[in-house]
């Protein structure tokens, strides 16, 4: 079964070839059967692949394409690698992936690059999938930066308007500064191993290292750099909300699926080097506590649908940076997954609230959509809900509880982070229910002009499904302690090990768990529903706080001050380029030779000759006088 | 009774081939360069039979008769050039065929 | 025979000179074939029979003849008497005639110099030359029909004229 | 062989006889044509109208010896003599009879051939310095057919040359007394004769001089001595040929010995004189490019023919081994 794990990526890359190669001339019936038709197969291999996987409980699958590179020592293969590890993730990708690409259908179905989009979408697809399936650093950076590359071409995707351009340009340079300190990173790990194969450096590692070792935190650190930089983690994350600016399936597959759940991935993946290094992993909680905070106040503040989806996913990942960081890894890729499903539920549902009015993105131009578009209505409370954590009934509460009980609990947790989280927790569900409120509650402002169809609605169901569902395969110790999820983790990521005295009073951080979430719906109940005005008053008694809020915490503006404008300062003065007065000086050198040559070769024969006449006088001439 | 010296007759061929070169630098009519590459031609014809006859050997006045086919085939093409030049350009001027120059 | 070679060869000379000073390019021409008859003179005192026979047959016969021809069939008229003499003017032909005489000088002293004690010997006839030729020299033979079948080639075909139009009624047809 | 006669003699003997056979040979062709065309001819001035040419000689002498304005003057009066002269040296290599030769140059036939080509310029630079445009067509009518016809002259002479193994005129006659060359090289005789009538320009191929179609062409602007000269030229020529032709292809002086053998020669010559003079009788004037293409086409390939063949049984008879060194 294992020689089929390269149709895995190869499908969406064939279907990528192929659309990209003949999607002008192909109807418009036959873009997305190969489009979604790649990915779901792919899906089916995975699927096959996972049974066979599981029902032989083997401990991992390998499969060698070719030898990519052989040179000096480093010798990377084509090869992917299959553990419970990436099998999560490709399920999740496929899968996920799939769906979106189904609702794309339909979505995309009246824009003029309908072939272009898929083409790029498998790309994604496959990009992503080589990440995740690669058994060494080199073809996971591959996977990587074609990540970056389908990100940028799918955030620019509507070209001709200057802000997506901008926006697209920004993600793939704000995302090249982590990849720069990725690499650095990748060297010095050839360096110290001499090999780039993830499972032999982390068998290498705890012999060569020692925990806390210097190499290793430094390492561990430029690993991090370039996780931060994908996951849109503090301080790179300022490309995310802009990033909005692609279709809506886009933002879905992004913050879903793909891109952004690299860095974690990256994390996972090579958590013995930051096993090794105590103080990066400190340093992993520290950025995921301070980004789910802030990211959740900037939500608090927008008004644009999308934004708010994005703030909430660098919050998210915030959450899963925060577990990475106490070392319950396995709690991060639950939370990965559950998140993966509802997030993508929220996206496209709210893509298609944003289809149905007219590309209206303004909440509060939205509202009463209730009754018009009930089953994005369901679908997106059931979405909401998961995100907002609501205790039992949704995925996200199964999910979270996991990671809020493991900070403290776990022995790398403390009570700072806890609270952090919770604060997190609390301000999620507001600004959660402040979206759901404001888009589907009060009047109808807007007319809707366009009802989903079944194209749209079916990935919507079969993902709300997943959002409630999914959380029961992974319970907490007072629901049965179920364990399923992190018992198959357990063969790649070991168990986080939770300090005794605290399993008793598990039940009691539940209990302030849902209890942030229902008082933050409450909270959000009373601003937006009941009486709308106080928000307005609240808003105007601390407007600098909203503004600074709403702004991203003005990390765009230091950025912009600290950054761009030196740099394009630096441009300015050198517009004429200095460097370049060299080169330009040869080439003036080279006219005017050419302009001495030319003259001579004017054509008259007689000058020619004149010039054979004059060299025989001078060889003549030189022969007598050495002669 | 033969009693040229060799020298006369290369020093006849040299005299001959510097004014057929004289002609091709300073005429600019086609024809007359034609004409005065003939000359040279004919001068180093002149050159390889001194020498043949010097040694008493075949050998230069079978170069001398490659040297005329030469000439003749190269006349032929050479008219046919001046005829279309003449016909495109309405100027025998050698300089007016500089309609390449860069 | 010594005094005969120095006659043919100031002749060869003047005549030559002329050829190349002349405005009208039959005059030229006629001193041109006088230059080649001297020349023949020449060859045949060197001892060179067949090879003066050919100058007259060759060179004044056929490609002088074939030069004038091509004049003829260009019609030149007196003002390209006129026109010659407007080209042929002292700056024209100053520099590279001193360029000339620098050669020249410089080829008489090579020449000079060599060690050429010997004087001709004796007469090589038609039959040795033709031994020669259609032995060692088989290949430059064939070499040289090659040449001569690629001058007709190239001459014909690069001085075909088109005609454009061959008749008024035939305009459309197209050569 | 008897004591080697004097050359200086024998220079002035032929010089003599061919200025006395050229006029005379004006009366012989207007007898003879009007012989065959069934008219008499000149008959009033001495017997059989011998003395008309003394009478027309008279009168070339006496003609006003004008030189067009437009002509170009030097080139004007130097192209008659060059045919006079040029024929004439031609008859420098031919051998009358044994000993009766000016000089016996080793490359006779060439000499003729150079000669000959030499010739076509007396046409080219007449029609082309009388500046006057039929004039000029004919110069270039004449240009093509003479280089043309030149060119298969000499070759269909080489089959003669490679049966006797030399270039001189002597040594082709003495080679002749068994069998003139007439019987093995009837193809180079037949093209010879044609390409000789064609250098003489002789009708039928008078194309450069055709009276009905461009007035006399090279020549319509001379009169008086000059043209005398083009007409005493041709006849030369016509003797020339006719002498050249007996040497080759007739035996020369050879024949049966109760007449001595430079009678022999004279009888041989006239003979093909006559067939001259009647061929002008006799033919048409082809056109001008069915001359050159009967040249081009069939001459040319038939003398290769002839040559290749020829030289193909000389070598098979002289028993050379037939391995080519290369």
């Amino acid at each position: 079964m294992k020689e089929l794990l390269w149709l895995i990526p190869f499908l969406p890359f064939a279907g990528a070839f192929i659309l990209i190669t003949t999607g002008s001339r192909l109807s418009k019936k036959m873009v997305p059967v190969i489009g979604a038709g790649s990915v779901g197969l792919s899906a089916l291999v995975t699927l096959l692949i996972g049974y066979n996987f599981i029902s032989t409980s083997s401990a991992s699958f390998h499969f060698t394409a070719w030898q990519w590179i052989d040179i000096a020592g480093l010798s990377p293969a084509f090869a992917f690698h299959l553990d419970p590890l990436s099998l999560i993730f490709i399920f999740v990708i496929t899968f996920v992936g799939f769906l979106i690409h189904i609702y794309s259908a339909e979505f995309m179905a009246d824009d003029d690059g309908y072939a272009r989009f898929f083409a790029y979408l498998n790309l994604f697809v496959c990009s992503m999938l080589i990440l995740v399936l690669a058994d060494n650093l080199v073809l996971l950076y591959f996977g990587w930066e074609g990540v970056g590359l389908c990100s940028y071409l799918l955030i620019g995707f509507w070209y001709t308007e200057e802000k997506n351009g901008y926006a697209a340009r920004k993600a793939f340079i704000v995302t090249r500064v982590g990849d720069t300190a990725m690499a650095i990173g990748l060297f010095m790990l050839f360096q110290n191993f001499h090999t780039l194969n993830i499972q032999e450096i982390a068998a290498q590692a705890p012999q060569l290292w020692v925990t806390g070792s210097n190499t290793a935190l430094i390492i561990a650190l430029l690993l991090l750099g370039g996780a931060v930089g994908k996951s849109a983690q503090l301080p790179l994350q300022t490309w995310l909300p802009d990033a909005m600016a692609g279709p809506s399936p886009v933002s879905a597959l992004i913050h879903a699926a793909t891109m952004v759940t690299a860095g974690v991935y990256l994390i996972a993946r090579t958590h013995v080097i930051f096993e090794l290094a105590p103080i990066a992993m400190l340093v992993v909680g520290i950025i995921g506590a301070a980004t789910l905070v802030i990211a959740g106040f900037a939500a608090l503040t927008q008004f644009d649908l999308k934004r708010v989806l994005a703030y909430s996913t660098i919050s998210q990942i915030g959450y899963m940076f925060l577990a990475l960081g106490v070392g319950a890894w396995s709690a991060a890729i639950f939370h990965f997954m559950i998140h993966a499903f509802f997030k993508a539920l929220l996206f496209l549902a709210a893509g298609a609230v944003i289809m149905a009015l007219h590309h209206e993105h303004d909440m509060f131009k939205m509202g009463g959509l209730k009754k018009k578009l009930p089953v994005i209505y369901w679908t997106f409370l059931i979405g909401a809900a998961s995100l907002a954590a609501l205790p039992i009934v949704t995925a996200g509460f199964y999910s979270k509880d996991q990671i809020l009980w493991l900070t403290l609990a776990g022995e790398n947790g403390n009570i700072w982070f806890f609270l952090m989280a919770l604060l997190g927790a609390f301000v999620t569900s507001i600004y959660t229910f402040r979206m759901l409120f404001l888009t589907f509650f009060g009047k109808e402002k807007t007319h809707v002009s366009h009802v989903p169809g079944r194209g749209m609605n079916i990935p919507l169901l079969v993902l709300a499904g997943l959002s409630t569902l999914a959380g029961f395969i992974e319970l907490p110790h007072s629901f049965g302690h179920l364990t399923i999820f992190s018992d198959f983790l357990s063969p790649v990521l070991p168990a986080v090990k939770v300090q005794e005295d605290f399993e008793s009073i598990e039940w009691m951080i539940q209990l302030i768990a849902a209890g942030v979430a229902i008082s933050g719906v409450y909270v959000a109940q009373m601003f937006y529903v009941i009486k709308p005005e106080l928000s307005d008053e609240l808003k105007s008694s601390a407007a600098d706080l909203h503004k600074f809020w709403f702004s991203g915490w003005g990390f765009d503006g230091l950025y912009n001050f600290l950054f761009v404008r030196p740099f394009v300062f630096l441009a300015s003065i050198n517009k004429n380029d200095i460097i370049d007065k060299f080169y330009d000086g040869l080439v003036a050198l080279a006219n005017l030779f050419n302009r001495i040559f030319s003259f001579t070769q004017s054509g008259i024969l007689r000058w020619y000759i004149m010039g054979i006449v004059i060299g025989g006088i001078l060889l003549l001439s030189l022969g007598l006088i050495n002669g | 009774m033969n009693e040229v010296q060799t020298v006369s007759g290369l020093l006849l061929a040299g005299i001959l081939f510097v004014l057929g070169l004289v002609g091709v630098l300073i005429r600019r009519n086609i024809i007359f360069m034609l004409v005065s590459v003939e000359i040279m031609l004919n001068a180093a014809g002149l050159a390889f039979i001194v020498a043949g006859s010097k040694w008493a050997e075949p050998d230069g006045q079978v170069m001398f008769i490659f040297i005329l086919t030469m000439a003749a085939s190269e006349v032929s093409v050479g008219l046919a050039l001046i005829l279309q030049i003449y016909h495109q350009l309405k100027t025998l001027d050698g300089d007016a065929a500089n309609k390449m120059r860069g | 025979m010594q005094i005969t070679f120095y006659i043919a060869g100031a002749i060869a000379v003047l005549s030559t000179m002329m050829v190349i000073t002349r405005f009208n390019i039959i005059h030229a021409l006629l001193y041109l074939v006088v230059s080649f008859l001297a020349l023949a003179t020449v060859f045949f005192i060197l001892g060179a029979p067949f090879a003066a026979a050919l100058e007259i047959i060759i060179y004044a016969g056929a490609i002088v003849v074939l030069i004038i021809f091509v004049i003829m069939m260009l019609n030149l008229k007196a003002e390209a008497v006129d026109e010659e003499k407007r080209w042929l003017t002292p700056q024209v032909w100053i520099g590279p005639a001193i360029l000339s005489i620098i050669l020249l000088g410089e080829l008489i002293y090579i020449i000079s110099s060599m060690e050429t004690t010997g004087s001709i010997a004796q007469m090589v006839d038609a039959k040795a030359v033709g031994k020669s030729l259609y032995g060692e020299y088989i290949l430059g033979v064939e070499l040289s029909g090659m040449l001569l079948m690629a001058g007709i080639v190239g001459a014909y075909h690069l001085g075909r004229q088109k005609k454009k139009v061959i008749h008024r009624f035939l305009e459309d047809v197209e050569e | 062989m008897t004591e080697p006669i004097n050359p200086w003699l024998i220079i002035g003997g032929v010089l003599a006889g061919l200025l006395t056979v050229a006029p005379g040979l004006i009366w012989l062709e207007r007898r003879l044509l009007a012989l065959w065309q069934d008219r008499y001819g000149p008959n009033r001035a001495g017997p059989f109208g011998v003395l008309i040419v003394l009478a027309d000689t008279i009168k070339l002498f006496f003609k006003e010896d004008w030189i067009p304005p437009f002509a170009d003057k030097p080139v004007f009066v130097i192209a008659p003599a060059i045919v006079a002269i040029t024929v004439l040296m031609s008859f420098v290599i031919v051998p009358f009879a044994p000993g009766v030769i000016v000089v016996d140059l080793n490359i006779g036939i060439l000499f003729f051939l150079a000669m000959s080509s030499m010739g076509a310029y007396s046409i080219i630079l007449g029609g082309w310095a009388s500046n006057n445009k039929y004039a000029l067509l004919g110069a270039m009518r004449g240009a093509a057919q003479l280089i043309s016809y030149e060119v298969f002259m000499g070759l269909s002479l080489m089959g003669v040359v490679l049966i006797t193994g030399s270039f001189s005129l002597q040594d082709i006659v003495m080679a002749q007394k068994d069998m003139w060359y007439v019987v093995p090289q009837f193809i180079g005789f037949v093209t010879f004769l044609i390409a000789g009538i064609a250098e003489t320009h002789r009708l039928p191929f008078d194309i450069p001089e055709a009276e009905s179609e461009l007035i006399a062409g090279f020549h319509s602007e001379y009169s008086g001595m000059k043209f005398g000269l083009f007409f005493v030229g041709e006849y030369l020529g016509i003797t020339l040929i006719s002498a050249i032709v007996v040497c080759l292809f007739f035996g020369g002086w050879l024949g049966p010995d109760f007449l001595p053998p430079l009678l022999w020669f004279v009888i041989k010559t006239f003979a093909f004189i006559a067939l001259f003079i009647l061929l002008r009788a006799s033919m048409p004037r082809p056109r001008y490019d069915q001359l050159m293409e009967f040249g081009w086409k069939i001459l040319l390939p038939l003398t290769l023919l002839n040559l290749i063949v020829t030289a193909a049984i000389v070598l098979v008879r002289s028993g050379a081994e037939l391995n080519f060194k290369f």
